[in-house]
């Protein structure tokens, strides 16, 4: 199957006063359509900052300082702002983590919809609101035409992520990049919004990269799992094996410490340390200093190495350590 | 809404209560108009006609009711000084002053916010800083001093614009305002810019403000993921945001503008704009209490308006405030 | 963020360091600094006492900068009307402009944060009452107001930082309260109800200080506010007395002199008022870059 | 008499109201000939009624439009006006020979609007400053035929003349008692001066058109904008930017600009207004802000020794004022009147400028280590008045007078004068009736409200042998006879110093090159006084 | 007699809403009388709970935002007094003791928050968050303190010498531990624990979890923990109360809710949490939002969403009653003849 977006060595960096702050660095994926892709990550591990980087939203201090992101043949990371632009909202589409802070709160839905419409497409208003009731009531909002003039804050969580969802889906792009979008939101609520998500990624075909630090909604979803930290995809195969049999260390541990995984009223098995800061990242793998099977081997940066049908970026595997 | 009117009627009305028994003690203590009016060869028998024509032999708590009295009847004095009833006065000096601080708050808006937007946009930019520090010129420069400069360079020096007072009018409404003829906005244009200087600043460093506070904001992102032009984010999503402070300081400004801040009077005086500033500070010093009364009291009431319009506004701007109070 | 960071990191150093990264209003904090020294040490730099009319002759009155006085030293930047030398004048008219300024501005604070605070905690008939207060004062224009108080007390310096700490105050106790408001919903303030702390304690230790970084850019711009504002004042005949001038007065005396030629007398006090402004807006907007929380940095 | 008695002028600095060029220059920007003249005054006309308030502006203002029985040259001498001539008939009755003129309506000018001013100036409703005091000496009017008029006095009055040089004649057709109002809105501003009324715009302007019927030499101006501008430096900028052609009371601080000005013309005369320094009479006690050399108390009040007083004159260098503080705009005097004045008395020279006697006479009155004392003064009502007092007090520093100066807006100021709070504090008076018996009356006569002598007596001085000789002047009808007297009177009192006079202003008006304005003693500044120079 | 529940709510509500002035009660009041009734404004986030928790218990409180349990665990930790009901600690009533017996009280009840970083003092140092009560309240002396607060700090996981440092230069995981030594130093023998872990990383949450454990063991405390995570509630509880809109509608021992859910609004929540063992499957939902606290739903308030609402349940609130042995739920389903 070819892939709808081919992430390749993809490094974005920060350039701050206080120095480089290596937010994303080598990282390579892919994902084809009809596919999820989940993007595993604690806070700071650089998962939000790929999704921006795949659309093109990485402000300054940042840039994309290295490697390529190939959607139909063309380079995104060499596009001009201008041509960027033509395929953002269009082709490729974004939704965000907080449904309260995404819309506009002075604009009304309708508004937001149209312009989102028109930026891409050379139909009329009409038309244009025409699409956008037909993407609302795709969603499941009820009575979209009436719905259309209410501003957000007539919505509630779980609406304005609709609504959101709406928007990204009105041209209908190849790849859509949610970056925790149900985080926010109470779990009767999250359960509709991935039930609606999952639906239109099946019957689109569209590309789905799920950005979350919540493992349990991962593999319920995922197709494939990238677990990210620091800055690196540590782990990327198939989601069954990775969660299933889990390589590396950090995996280990995070799947490990999910309640529901340990016996009821007994510790938790957990990770030790703290998530590293990335300006003061230690040479080497990064997550040696909380390994429990880190050694002098692991001062050095371990390759990229495919390994059990996934790529994996560890020096002492579980399977090997165990 | 309806209970917030009430409530700054109400509020109002205590604040005049307050006011005027303030005024009548402030003025008492002060001094006596009749000495500065009277003239010094006048004798005791003049002298007493006067003081009881004016009512000032009667003690201070009745003549504050007798004003109480005839407040109530729509009354609020005649001036001691022109003979003319203190709101005819001024109603007669208000047209004046409101469109000078009409033009000047125009004069903020229309040069303060596409200023502090360039500024807010780009913050460290050459022009960014430049318009930021000159901002700060605006906040500074005491604006007697700026007034006379403006004089003397644009009428003295160049010519090309009259030096003070209002030039010609226009009836409207049976008012006369200057704003209608050519001569008339040649006249306001220099006492315009310096008043506004200030305003000018401030609506500037708002702007700029709101606008480095709304560009991080998640729906000015989604927005650009939707793919939309810069300039769309920009006018649509971020202006309409950040109007809602700027509306409101505006509305603000224009009250205490109206209401005869530092700057009016300054610019009046220094303009000879026959404007209500220069009338109050004349009436202060020569303790014309009826006027003074009768100005605070309707710059209470203009203030408790402007808060009315400016609470429109902002409804009108905010959606969020707007559907609440109207359910 | 993180915790590995050996420097004990206070938040006052955190703050001191972005404060820097600023080099505009680095050097607004040098000037004013330099400025603050000026005005504090003016009776050790100037060459004369201006408020000593002993010490002042007319006849040396109006000259040019540079010119040698009757007694032998030089006005290196003239003399106004009185045969007041204008450097000396000038140290002075700041030693004035800035304590009216910063006085003003940290009474009426502590006033204003006061009440704002006990509006905020106490709430129902002691906020509105306080609030009203706030609302009576803010919808007076201020200037009307010092003008009446001055009109009453008379000229004098501490009457006029009396003028100004009844016109200011209002504008801290709303701030205040505003930001009270806030924080006292916040978790730590929960978290101190809960540990039975004296309610004085919560506020003072807890809450005020949580409140002061808007104080702070607040308290800059009324500082600068209340300098231009004895400024008008002296302009308008009220404010300082005439033999100890103020900046402003200064101003405000030299402008009658500006169509004939002798500029100095309002130019550089004016532009003495101008720097001082500036340097405090400079250091003003900076802090509130630093402290605004809104402000992604 | 007075015809310029000292009025109290209104509003910020007492500098006159001027004309500003009009708006159709300022719309043209074309230059008027013998058009539209802008005259700059420098306070508001406060009413347009002639009789609502003695105003100096409003008198400027009223000559256009207004004329007395009686009026004043530019030197200030009086001259006929609607009256063509008048004689003592006997000692209590004037009789007043009218001209035949008409008013602005066009009804004619008979005695019957003599009568019927004079009856309605003390009927003006609310007037906080009434014309009364100028007619209150006239007990009865007597119509003889319609030009000619009989005014009866209760005693002999030998200033009436003088008085009624204040009172604007108006038409008995506007009937009894015409409204305020009615005159500022221009259907009762009818007189017979050279120009009509057209508009009034308080606190702005004054429209007037010249009145093609007048009876007097033809004004030059067809039309005159009469505006205010309060504010010194601006009235100066107008002119300079050609907005005006004239301004009154030109700031002393420009003038060094202004004389090497080629745009413009000053025209100056030493008027009969003077700058003084009351002294406190009226304690006997300590006096409020005399103290000794180290802030003690004093038990008697040391101002009430004549070495003291005269210690204080001495020790001013009044010359010294002029020249810095005052820019030339005055001249030093010892006496209320300018030189050639009716009643100027020759040997009152100003005080010299003597320290060393001034420290004599002071240790000579046992204050060899000086005292302390305080000069109070307005700073928003004489020119310069707050550089004025600061000046003397380096002065009296230098004769071991440590002096504090305090300067206050004058509504507090004349408050505090009133309640005889201050020791020392500087007033001006101006003399319109040009003549010594004015000051006599009203500063230097013993304070008796009740008698209207001694009203603005504000330092409580009192000189039984100077009351004595002013009632005798009051009762000399002739005018040689009566300038003896009042000269005696005035030396007399002078050499007592009961106030430390400083100089006499000057009377100052600048107008654009190819303009020219006979400069008048009494301040007024008239249209009909602007001509095309030569 | 065995000893008083350490904590039992009798019939406790809460209610928000805004106070009127006349100003606002007039125009109300007109309004009514002009036919259009004023809107309610007033929140019931509470109504009428009642619950006991026994020492050294576990206790669960799950719910979805907006359903009252935050306003609860305010309640008991006596931040927020009710406005009806009576909350009694030991079998006393909080809200009568005074003076030393109510700060006592006070002190014996703990919370610890949600946010570790509003939660924090961003202006106090390490030392004087954990120390100020204590010495305040006079639990240890000046003298003693700095080897006691060495042992506060050590007990929640902290390195002592981090004692000088300010909040902000804590990770999130260090600061809910700086929290938890601030509630432990007074000694405290019950913790409110207000989504305690909800802001945490994953693999930081399990750290803190086994602390909770830990110091339970070690103390001999009794939690109320207040999550919407069944995971964790799951793992932590020795019984479980569910709440919906202000009212509690199950409880019983864990075990139970999660074998036996009784509740339709119990077993849809269990259905929907996403769990780390349920591969790739298609996600159904139950439909319908949570509705306005503003405007609860009459009866029941789950009956808009409920899969086997009946007529009454539009009408009549369903009596909160026992199924099982310790096991409650109010549900009209229960009262069907058998």
């Amino acid at each position: 199957m070819n892939a709808t977006v081919e992430v390749r060595n993809l490094r974005t960096h920060f350039f701050t006063r206080a120095g480089v702050v290596k937010a994303v660095d080598d990282v390579s994926f892919s994902v084809s359509g009809g596919q999820v892709l989940g993007l595993v990550g604690e806070s700071g591990s650089g998962k939000t900052v790929t999704g921006f980087s795949i659309i093109g939203l990485v402000d300054p201090p940042g840039r994309i300082a290295g490697g390529s992101i190939w959607y139909q043949g063309q380079d995104l990371a060499k596009l001009s702002e201008r041509e960027m632009r033509s395929l953002r909202g269009n082709r490729i589409a974004m939704i965000f983590q907080d449904p309260m802070m995404t819309l506009n709160p002075v604009l009304r839905i309708d508004t937001q919809m149209i312009e989102t419409v028109l930026a891409h497409a050379r139909v009329s208003r009409e038309e244009a609101r025409r699409r956008s009731r037909d993407a609302l009531g795709m969603v499941g909002i009820p009575s979209p035409d009436e719905r259309l003039r209410a501003y957000p804050h007539q919505f509630s969580g779980g609406m304005r992520q609709r609504v959101a969802i709406a928007i990204a889906l009105l041209h209908n792009p190849d790849l859509l990049i949610a970056d925790e979008p149900t985080t926010a939101l109470d779990v009767t609520i999250q359960a509709q919004i991935l039930a609606e998500v999952q639906k239109l990624a099946v019957e689109h075909g569209t590309a789905l990269i799920w950005i979350t630090h919540d493992l349990s909604v991962i593999a319920g979803l995922a197709d494939q799992i990238a677990v990210m930290y620091a800055g690196r995809i540590v782990e990327f195969g198939d989601a069954t094996t990775v969660l299933d049999r889990p390589l590396h260390p950090y995996t280990h541990g995070l799947i490990g410490s999910v309640p529901s995984r340990n016996k009821r009223g007994e510790r938790l098995r957990q990770i030790p340390g703290m998530t590293p800061n990335l300006l003061s990242l230690p040479a080497g793998c990064a997550f040696r200093m909380r390994c429990a099977h880190a050694d002098v081997a692991c001062e050095a940066e371990p390759p990229v190495e495919p390994r059990d049908g996934r790529d994996l970026r560890c020096c002492h595997p579980m399977d090997q350590a165990a | 809404m309806i209970a917030w009117s009430i409530r700054r009627l109400v509020q109002a009305c205590f604040v005049v209560l307050a006011m005027t028994v303030i005024v009548f003690v402030g003025v008492h203590v002060i001094g006596n108009p009749v000495d500065i009016l009277i003239s010094p060869e006048a004798d005791q028998a003049e002298r007493a006609r006067i003081i009881s024509n004016l009512g000032l032999d009667q003690p201070l708590w009745r003549q504050y009711g007798y004003f109480l009295y005839d407040a109530l009847h729509g009354d609020l004095g005649r001036s001691f000084v022109f003979n003319e009833p203190a709101l005819k006065l001024i109603a007669q000096r208000m047209p004046a002053t409101l469109e000078l601080a009409v033009t000047a708050v125009l004069f903020a808006m229309f040069l303060g916010v596409p200023l502090g937007l360039y500024a807010g946009l780009k913050p460290d930019g050459f022009l960014g800083r430049a318009i930021m520090a000159g901002s700060i010129l605006g906040f500074s420069l005491p604006s007697f001093w700026v007034g006379l400069m403006l004089i003397m360079v644009f009428a003295v020096q160049l010519g090309w614009l009259p030096s003070t007072g209002r030039g010609q009018t226009e009836t409207l409404f049976g008012v006369p305002w200057s704003f209608l003829t050519v001569d008339g906005l040649r006249h306001m244009l220099m006492p315009a810019v310096n008043l506004a200087l200030f305003n000018i600043s401030l609506v500037l460093r708002l702007t700029r403000a709101g606008v480095r506070e709304t560009l991080p904001m998640d729906f000015v992102k989604f927005a650009r993921a939707k793919g939309l032009s810069p300039a769309r984010v920009i006018f649509v999503h971020v202006l309409k945001n950040i109007m809602i402070p700027v509306v409101t300081v505006l509305g603000l400004e224009l009250g205490s503008t109206i209401a005869f801040i530092a700057f009016a009077v300054v610019t009046e005086s220094v303009f000879a704009w026959p404007g209500m500033g220069k009338l109050i500070i004349d009436s202060i010093n020569v303790l014309d209490r009826p006027v003074i009364v009768a100005y605070l009291m309707m710059i209470v009431l203009l203030f408790v308006a402007i808060n009315l319009v400016v609470d429109i506004l902002y409804m009108l701007l905010d959606p969020r405030v707007r559907l609440e109070r109207k359910s | 963020m993180s915790a590995t960071i050996a420097r004990e990191e206070t938040p006052f150093r955190r703050f001191v360091s972005e404060f820097a990264a600023s080099r505009l209003a680095l050097l607004g904090l040098v000037v004013f600094v330099v400025i603050a020294l000026l005005a504090i040490f003016a009776s050790l730099i100037a060459p004369q006492n201006p408020y000593d009319l002993a010490q002042l002759d007319i006849m040396d009155g109006r000259l040019p900068p540079g010119s040698k006085s009757m007694v032998g030293y030089t006005y290196i930047l003239g003399t106004d009307d009185q045969g007041r030398d204008m450097f000396s004048g000038m140290l002075y008219g700041l030693r004035i402009s800035l304590a009216v300024g910063v006085g003003s501005a940290l009474f009426a604070a502590v006033v204003g944060t006061s009440l704002g605070l006990l509006a905020a905690w106490l709430g129902g008939r002691a906020d509105s009452a306080i609030m009203r207060l706030v609302d009576l004062q803010l919808s007076f224009p201020s200037i009307l107001v010092a003008l009446m108080i001055l009109a009453m007390l008379g000229k004098g310096v501490m009457n006029v930082l009396l003028a100004l700490v009844i016109v200011e105050w209002a504008y801290y106790a709303r701030n205040v309260r505003a930001t009270a408001m806030v924080e006292r919903q916040r978790e730590y303030i929960e978290a101190a109800e809960c540990l039975a702390l004296p309610r004085w304690r919560i506020m003072f230790r807890h809450l005020l200080p949580n409140c002061l970084p808007p104080l702070i850019v607040i308290a800059t711009q009324q500082v600068a506010r209340a300098i231009a504002l004895e400024a008008t004042l002296s302009f308008l005949g009220l404010g300082v007395p005439i033999t100890e001038p103020s900046l402003g007065l200064l101003i405000a005396n030299g402008y009658q002199y500006m169509l004939s030629g002798k500029y100095w007398i309002s130019f550089y006090p004016g532009i003495a008022l101008l720097v001082t402004i500036m340097s405090i807006n400079l250091v003003g907007d900076q802090l509130r870059d630093v402290l605004n929380p809104r402000l992604q940095r | 008499m007075a015809m310029f008695g000292a009025r109290v002028i209104w509003g910020t600095k007492m500098r006159p109201s001027f004309r500003m060029l009009s708006f159709v220059i300022c719309l043209t920007l074309g230059r008027a000939h013998g058009q539209t003249l802008g005259i700059a005054s420098s306070a508001p006309v406060t009413s347009i009624d002639p009789h609502y308030h003695t105003f100096a502006p409003n008198d400027s203002f009223g000559a256009h439009v207004y004329e007395r029985l009686v009026t004043r040259n530019a030197a200030g001498d009086m001259i006929p006006a609607l009256a063509v001539s008048w004689k003592v008939r006997d000692d209590r009755t004037w009789e007043f020979t009218l001209r035949d003129v008409k008013f602005h309506d066009g009804t004619p000018f008979t005695a019957e609007d003599v009568a019927y001013t004079l009856n309605r100036v003390p009927r003006v409703k609310n007037s906080p400053a009434s014309f009364s005091i100028y007619t209150k000496a006239v007990t009865g009017t007597e119509i003889v035929d319609p030009h000619t008029i009989l005014l009866h006095t209760a005693g002999p009055y030998p200033l009436l003349p003088n008085d009624l040089g204040n009172i604007f004649i108006i038409p008995h057709t506007l009937g009894p008692d015409p409204a305020t109002e009615d005159f500022n809105s221009g259907k009762n501003a009818i007189g017979t001066g050279p120009y009509r009324f057209v508009s009034y715009n308080p606190g702005d302007r004054i429209e007037m058109e010249r009145s093609d019927d007048y009876w007097g030499p033809k004004p030059y101006w067809k039309h005159v904008s009469y505006r205010i501008i309060s504010n010194d430096a601006s009235r100066t900028a107008a002119l300079l930017a050609g907005d005006v052609g004239i301004i009154e009371f030109v700031p002393p601080t420009d003038l060094p600009a202004l004389r090497k000005d080629s745009r413009v013309t000053l025209s100056e005369v030493v008027s009969n207004r003077s700058i003084y320094l009351w002294l406190d009479h009226a304690h006997d006690g300590p006096s409020p802000l005399v103290t000794g050399p180290n802030g003690e108390v004093l038990a008697r009040n040391p101002l009430k020794d004549l070495r003291v007083r005269q210690a204080l004159s001495l020790a001013i260098n009044r010359q010294a004022i002029v020249d810095r503080v005052m820019e030339n705009a005055a001249i030093p005097t010892g006496q209320y009147l300018r030189p050639g004045s009716y009643s100027y008395v020759p040997d009152l020279p100003p005080t010299p400028y003597q320290p060393d006697r001034a420290k004599a006479l002071l240790a000579e009155a046992g204050f060899p280590k000086g005292l302390r004392v305080t000069i109070n003064g307005p700073n928003d009502r004489y020119v310069n008045d707050a550089k004025i007092i600061q000046a003397v007090a380096q002065m009296w520093q230098r004769i071991g007078v440590r002096t504090t100066v305090e300067a206050m807006p004058w509504n507090t100021y004349v408050a505090r004068a009133g309640k005889l709070e201050f020791s020392i504090f500087l007033l001006g008076w101006g003399v319109g009736s040009g003549e010594g018996l004015n000051p006599l009356r009203a500063q230097l006569a013993t304070w008796n409200p009740a008698r209207g002598l001694g009203t603005a007596n504000r330092g409580r001085y009192s000189n039984p042998a100077v009351d004595a000789l002013i009632d005798q002047a009051m009762g000399t009808m002739d005018d040689g006879a009566r300038e003896k007297i009042i000269q005696k009177a005035m030396k007399l009192a002078m050499d007592d110093v009961p106030v430390i006079e400083l100089h006499l202003q000057k009377n100052i008006w600048a107008t654009r090159k190819g303009l020219e304005y006979e400069p008048r003693v009494d301040e007024a500044t008239l249209a009909m006084g602007v001509r095309e120079s030569k | 007699m065995t000893e008083p529940p350490i904590i039992e709510l009798r019939g406790v509500s809460k209610r928000f809403g805004p106070t009127y002035d006349a100003a606002a009660r007039l125009t109300r009041s007109i309004a009514s009388r002009m036919g259009s009734p004023p809107r309610n404004e007033t929140v019931r986030a509470v109504d009428t709970v009642s619950m006991t928790i026994q020492r050294g218990e576990v206790v669960g409180l799950v719910g979805e935002s907006g359903c009252g349990k935050s306003t609860i665990g305010r309640m008991v930790a006596g931040i927020m007094p009710p406005s009806e009901g009576q909350i009694l600690f030991k079998g006393r009533d909080i809200a009568r003791l005074s003076g030393r017996d109510g700060k006592d009280a006070k002190l014996k009840v703990q919370m610890i928050f949600q946010d570790p970083y509003a939660s924090l003092n961003p202006r106090l140092r390490v030392a004087d968050i954990v120390g100020e009560a204590p010495l305040t309240h006079g639990l240890v002396s000046r003298a003693n303190f700095d080897t006691w607060l060495d042992a506060q700090l050590h007990r929640a996981g902290l390195d002592p010498s981090f004692k000088r440092r300010y909040p902000h230069q804590f990770s999130g995981g260090q600061r809910q531990r700086i929290g938890i030594a601030r509630a432990l130093a007074v000694q405290p023998e019950f913790l409110v624990c207000d989504e305690a872990v909800a802001a945490l990383d994953v693999s930081i949450q399990a750290q803190i979890l086994n602390l909770f454990m830990d110091l339970r063991r070690d103390l001999d405390l009794t939690y109320l923990f207040i999550s919407h995570d069944l995971g964790v509630v799951e793992h932590l509880s020795d019984r479980v109360l569910i709440m919906y809109l202000g009212r509690i509608v199950e409880e019983a021992p864990t075990e139970e809710v999660f074998s036996h859910a009784n509740h339709p609004y119990t077993r849809a929540l269990l259905a929907e949490v996403p769990r780390i063992d349920a591969r790739k499957h298609r996600f159904t939902a139950i439909t319908g939002e949570i509705p306005s606290p503003l405007n609860p739903p009459a009866g029941c308030h789950f009956h808009p969403r409920c899969p086997h609402a009946m007529p009454r349940c539009a009408v009549d609130a369903p009596a909160f009653r026992e199924i099982a042995p310790d096991h409650h739920s109010a549900c009209h389903l229960n009262e069907v003849p058998a």
